[in-house]
């Protein structure tokens, strides 16, 4: 455990940000602020990555995540128009305090694996290092030449989502 | 020329095309009326023209091609007395199987040019007749594709430069036959009758496969140079064990193609199919695979003497059994048909007495005037509007005098007429039968002559001359579609046979010379001149004889329908058993029946009701009901909720990760 | 002076000169242009009455929104509502922080570039908080309970999320110039050369097509006319900010102009040389004051443009706004990267 | 277990914070999904879990200096935003057609 550094204010403030927000989310009734909640949580998370020498990802994460897919949810929230989520209490508590405990279990569980888990081995690299400062040039190259043809899929699969979402979303298929 | 491939790849592309037309055009028809085939709603004109022109384009540029081939090779070979290498081209590798591989190739050399020459040739013609006999037909365009795609397989099956290419022809003639057996597949005889042709082929082709695959045990390769090799063994003079096996196997193929042996059934009930189909699978070029076959595999069974032998046997056996059913046909075409097996027959028996090239020359001027002899009775058959029964003609003479010549000297040719073709190629077998001291076939075959010309010329009395009967009155002749391949045909009966005059008449003969470095043959015995001249004169006295009793019969034949002929109904009754019998085609049909099918029929009954239906499909009801009840009991787990599923598939990872974890 | 603690000084040196000045002096004065250059426009004085030529203007209305009564209504979500404007203030405030508004200058021995912070994904910050700025507009017409209000939130979000594709597809192809997403290497690299020659390496040129819509969208990202559907008066009230009053109005009225601001400085950056000028090489102080000159003069024309054409164009339809930015912008600027790579590739540019 | 490697500075923060944040969130996440009614809110709980596993992915990079990491990352935002979207417009129709999208009350492919 190295000293009390900036770093470590940062991380500690960015992850109790996320964790806290992400419980709120959770237990948040009404859907609007669950999203909202997300999006902190969102924000510790893209600090951590700039933590973690990512800040295109950081970006990202604001820029598609924050900034686009919630908002489609915060859309669709508002378009039917959902407020508290219905009064009438869970009916089968069964499903409720088993989910609670499978969560948990399974959380602890994980925790204790990656905890557990061997230090990945310093071997070769399947990318190239992180380049310090900027690694946004190098993320390129590697997107446009060992990842083309997954980027290209990946643009593929968009186009085919976004026809299926107005197909869907089309009020009769005709 | 360098493209060999050329000559099948056209009509398969004439295949495709008017395949693909025909389907479209019958969908539309059918989206328009009701029902994809109307019969006798003829097509609109243009599609007739389209299918016509690619029909006939297909198959004559193929000959076209396979003249510019052949005719150049011919002569060259001519030229030098061992005759030139054949000419061998590899196409593709079709199938590699470690270091052994087959491949598409196609080889010319004098055996196939010869069959190509007649098999283009009357291809093209009976594609043209066939432009004016199937106009009126709703099933235009299907006809003429498989048509095409009949001369696609026959020109494989000639060219083919190894026994599994042959095979692929040699089946896909078999399909087309059946196709077009079954050309008027409303008509329950005609489904039949191709059913049975498939079925009567199979027969054959078992042994075919069994064959080929004796020929690699053998020869360690299955394409044509093994011949080369059986050659050498032939001039070692020792024969490998098993070619006894594999040329009985082949000539069990040879048979089954070639209605030989009790296989011939199929033929005669092939005349279910449209005349021109007849006239070009079931007379002319089809059927004469099986001797090409085994001229193809001379070296093979000059290994085997006795099954050379047997050959001979079957052939004239066919041949004189054939004949004599010919005799009491009524069906015009029938009467054909069971001299196409006679004639078959005849070329088998050349191939026995080990006169490959006698078998050869009959197989090619036989094309010729049977393939007239079919489409003359095509146009009777037509002019008669669709009437097939000669004791319902008669008196046609006057009436269509084109069909009525060509006919006429189509059936002189066959009969064996000075100096018309079938008369050179006959008295080749026959000599050559002779020649090689079987004098018993001799006979046969001497006989079986003087039967084809009776039974021939029975068939011209009774169409064209006499009182007419039936309908005859009003016939009319056809269009110049269907004649002018009559002439052409006609044409080339009277002059195929001058490739192949003996040496005694101041030929050259020709043919046997052009297939010597393809074939080999057993040393045949030279006969005296004044012998063999005698010969002739023998059979052709025989030929006259059988055409002169059958003109005292039925020439000037003016009897009621069931009775054409008062003498020849005398005779009959006469004969008694024996005419009840050959009138009933020796009841083969019948026999067979009873022989073979209907225990076949009683083990798949068994096998269907007691093993199949009890056992198989018990064992699969019994599972499916263990899989339903089970499903009935699991499909409670489906209870519809998302988050069950969520926490059941959850648990089910947590398991897994802790499981992971502790090992 | 530890060189950590020098940095942390000079950052909150910056930070304090940026913001003075953009709040200090750049806004109060822009609520008076605003209005008096309305009223030249619309041929009427505007305010003259609050000190000379209404000099003071701004100061009254600002005192004015504080003393007002901050109305909640009924049945809001009141949390929403009251964190609404600040969600959409605060990023108007931290976008100028990429920007570069000078040359570097040297003081105290040290070098200092003239932008508060250089990060390396430069103009994805800015985009990134404009996305977060969304969430303002939209929760305020949520949190207000009034239909028109949500209907303005929800306009206003599609409208931004809708012309954020062509901006941002029409800056790529900046950067695909420059060959880095920061700012200020974006500025040098217009400072380097010359296109064609004759004319300066400003993107504005190389890029016109670009340029002109990433112009046009920042018009419809600041929801100002001819793009201003969100608060369309005449059939929405007044749109998301229909519910407040008071101080929380001032609020979304502060983060528009502050928006507007940084567009306007956002264009001048990528599209017309920051705080460059052909044949100037600013060196030393006075150097670095001179491109800080140069770079506000820039951004107050952008300025002046969004007010003009606020009083000038009338109001766009909301289908009319939706085809322009999917079916004809967002074809453009593919078009404009596209042409833009090839130029890169042969080099032109 | 600091990733100290060349051209990447040492991490100030042991990664085994990071792992442990990771998986909190992806905890977290799961209870959301196992919990929630609302179907959009067991969407965005699992979307919290897609970002929970990301930052373990960011994390392994980090302690690698492996750029593949950050590159997977990449992809799964992309293929989220795509699934997001068929996924929303899938409950728009729901809710056309049941007026609810409480996952209790949409159980209709049961035995």
């Amino acid at each position: 455990m190295p000293a009390l550094s900036g770093e470590l204010v940062v991380f500690g403030c960015a992850s109790f940000l996320a964790l806290a927000f992400a419980l709120l989310m959770v237990v948040q009734k009404t859907p609007v602020r669950s999203v909202l909640s997300l999006i902190v949580t969102f924000f510790g998370l893209s600090v951590l990555a700039i933590l973690l020498a990512a800040p295109f990802i950081a970006a990202l994460q604001i820029f598609v995540y924050a900034g686009a897919i919630l908002v489609l949810f915060l859309f669709v929230i508002m378009l039917l128009n959902l407020k508290e989520e219905t009064a009438d209490k869970d009916d089968r508590p069964v499903q409720r305090t088993l989910g609670l405990l499978v969560a948990l279990a399974l959380g602890g569980l994980l925790a204790g694996a990656t905890l557990r888990a061997p230090v990945p081995p310093r071997g070769p690299l399947t990318g190239p290092r992180i380049p310090m400062p900027d690694e946004i040039p190098a993320l390129g190259r590697l997107l446009f030449s060992d990842y083309l043809f997954a980027f290209e899929v990946l643009s593929l699969l968009l186009l085919v989502a976004a026809v299926g979402a107005l197909l869907l979303s089309k009020r009769r298929f005709e | 020329m360098k493209q060999l491939w050329l000559i099948p790849a056209l009509p398969l592309a004439g295949f495709l095309l008017n395949g693909l037309v025909a389907l479209v055009a019958s969908s539309m028809r059918a989206e328009k009326e009701s029902g994809a085939d109307h019969p006798g709603v003829p097509l609109p004109y243009a599609q007739r023209l389209f299918h016509g022109v690619v029909g006939v384009g297909s198959v004559g540029l193929a000959a076209v091609l396979s003249f510019a081939a052949l005719v150049p090779y011919a002569l060259g070979s001519m030229q030098v007395p061992e005759g030139l290498a054949p000419i061998v081209q590899k196409v593709y590798t079709w199938m590699a199987a470690g270091d052994y591989t087959i491949d598409v190739a196609f080889r010319l050399d004098t055996l196939s040019a010869l069959m190509l020459s007649f098999v283009t040739l009357v291809g093209t013609l009976i594609h043209v007749y066939s432009v004016g006999y199937m106009q009126k037909e709703e099933g235009y365009g299907r006809y003429f594709s498989y048509l095409n795609l009949f001369m696609f397989a026959m020109l494989t099956l000639v060219l083919a430069d190894s026994l599994p290419l042959l095979f692929v022809g040699w089946e896909g003639v078999g399909l087309c036959s059946y196709l077009l057996i079954g050309y008027y597949y409303d008509k329950d005889f005609a489904v039949a009758a191709g059913k049975k042709a498939f079925i009567a082929n199979r027969v054959g082709d078992f042994g075919m496969v069994l064959g080929i695959f004796g020929v690699f045990a053998l020869f360690g390769t299955a394409d044509f140079s093994f011949v080369e090799l059986a050659k050498r063994q032939v001039l070692a003079g020792n024969a490998p064990l098993g070619v006894y096996a594999v040329c009985l196997l082949l000539f069990l193929g040879a048979c089954g193609k070639s209605a030989q042996g009790p296989l011939y059934v199929w033929l005669p009930d092939a005349m279910a199919g449209p005349t021109p189909v007849s006239a070009l699978i079931h007379a002319a070029t089809m059927v004469t695979a099986g001797v090409y076959l085994i001229a193809r595999c001379s070296a093979l069974f000059v290994l085997a003497p006795d099954a050379l032998t047997l050959v001979a046997w079957i052939g004239a056996g066919t041949a004189i059994f054939a004949a004599t059913i010919g005799l009491a046909q009524n069906d015009i075409k029938k009467v054909l048909a069971y001299s196409t097996v006679s004639q078959l027959g005849y070329m088998f028996l050349a191939c026995g007495v080990g006169a490959f090239g006698a078998g050869m020359f009959h197989v090619f001027t036989h094309s010729f005037f049977k393939a007239c002899l079919f489409l003359g009775s095509g146009s009777v058959i037509h002019a008669m509007h669709h009437e097939q029964d000669m004791r319902k003609m008669g008196g046609l003479a006057g009436r269509i005098p084109q069909t009525f010549r060509t006919m006429l000297v189509a059936t002189l040719a066959i009969a064996g007429i000075v100096p018309l073709a079938g008369f050179f190629s006959k008295d080749m077998i026959l000599g050559s039968a002779a020649a090689s001291g079987h004098w018993v076939l001799y006979l046969v075959g001497l006989f079986t002559a003087g039967l084809t010309a009776f039974y021939m010329f029975r068939l011209v009395s009774m169409t064209f001359f006499g009182a007419p009967r039936g309908h005859a009155e009003h016939a009319h002749e056809s269009p110049a579609t269907m004649t002018v391949p009559l002439w052409i045909l006609a044409a080339f009966s009277v002059v195929a046979g001058a490739v192949g005059i003996p040496a005694v008449l101041g030929g050259t003969d020709a043919v046997s010379r052009f297939l010597e470095p393809s074939v080999t043959h057993p040393p045949i015995g030279e006969m005296a001149h004044g012998l063999e001249i005698g010969l002739m004169l023998l059979s052709l006295g025989v030929a006259v004889t059988g055409l002169a009793w059958a003109w005292r019969w039925y020439g000037r034949a003016a009897g009621p329908v069931e009775a054409v002929s008062p003498q020849a109904h005398a005779f009959y009754e006469k004969t008694g058993a024996l005419g009840r019998l050959v009138a009933n085609r020796w009841n083969v049909d019948e026999g067979i029946e009873a022989l073979v099918l209907s225990p076949f029929r009683k083990i798949g009954t068994f096998l269907w009701r007691g093993f199949d239906a009890l056992f198989i499909d018990g064992i699969a009801n019994a599972s499916a009901f263990l899989v339903e009840l089970l499903g009935d009991l699991l499909r409670f787990f489906t209870t519809g909720h998302v988050r069950n599923y969520a926490l059941a598939f959850t648990l089910g990872f947590a398991a897994l990760v802790a499981y992971v974890w502790m090992s | 002076m530890s060189p950590a603690l020098a940095t942390a000084l000079e950052g909150a040196a910056k930070i304090a000169f940026v913001w003075g000045v953009v709040l200090g002096a750049v806004l109060p004065n822009l609520i008076w242009v605003e209005r008096r250059m309305a009223g030249l426009i619309q041929d009427r004085p505007g305010p003259n009455r609050v000190g000379p030529f209404g000099l003071l203007q701004a100061i009254a209305d600002i005192l004015k929104m504080f003393m007002k009564e901050d109305v909640v209504p009924m049945y809001a979500d009141r949390l929403l509502h009251t964190i609404a404007p600040l969600i959409l203030l605060v990023p108007a405030m931290t976008t100028f922080a990429v920007i570069p508004f000078g040359s570097s200058i040297h003081l105290f021995g040290r070098d200092i570039p003239l932008v508060i912070a250089d990060v390396n994904i430069g103009i994805l910050y800015v985009f990134a908080l404009t996305s977060i700025g969304i969430y303002g507009l939209v929760l305020a017409g949520w949190a207000s309970n009034n239909k028109f209000a949500l209907l303005g939130g929800l306009r206003s979000s599609a409208q931004v999320i809708s012309y954020e594709l062509a901006m941002g597809i029409a800056a790529i192809a900046v950067f695909l110039a420059a060959g880095s997403l920061r700012l200020p290497k974006v500025v040098e690299y217009q400072a380097s050369g010359t296109f064609l020659g004759f004319l300066p390496l400003w993107n504005c040129f190389p890029q016109a097509l670009g340029c002109v819509i990433f112009v046009v969208s920042a018009f419809a990202e600041t929801n100002r006319l001819p793009f201003d559907l969100p608060e369309a008066e005449a059939e929405l009230v007044a749109g998301y900010h229909t519910e407040y009053s008071a101080f929380r109005f001032g609020m979304f009225f502060m983060a528009e102009y502050l928006n507007l601001i940084a567009a306007s400085a956002m264009m001048a950056t990528l599209y017309f040389g920051g705080w460059s000028l052909p044949g100037l090489h600013p060196t030393g102080i006075l150097g670095s004051v001179i491109s800080i000159a140069v770079f506000a003069a820039k951004t107050g024309f952008f300025i002046f443009l969004f007010i003009w054409v606020r009083w000038t164009l009338p109001r766009f339809r909301f289908d009319q706004l939706m085809n322009l930015g999917w079916k004809i912008f967002l074809p453009l600027a593919l078009l404009n990267l596209i042409v833009t790579g090839a130029l890169v590739l042969w080099g032109v540019v | 277990m600091t990733g100290a490697l060349p051209g990447v500075a040492p991490m100030a923060v042991p990664p085994g914070a990071f792992l442990v944040v990771a998986t909190l969130l992806f905890a977290i996440g799961l209870a959301g999904a196992l919990l929630k009614r609302n179907a959009l809110s067991i969407f965005l709980s699992i979307e919290l879990m897609l970002n929970a596993v990301n930052l373990l992915f960011l994390t392994y990079a980090r302690m690698r200096g492996d750029l593949a990491g950050q590159m997977i990352v990449f992809f799964v935002i992309a293929v989220a935003a795509a699934e997001a979207a068929v996924g929303l417009a899938i409950f728009v129709a729901l809710f056309r057609t049941h007026r609810t999208v409480d996952v209790d009350k949409i159980a209709l492919l049961k035995w």
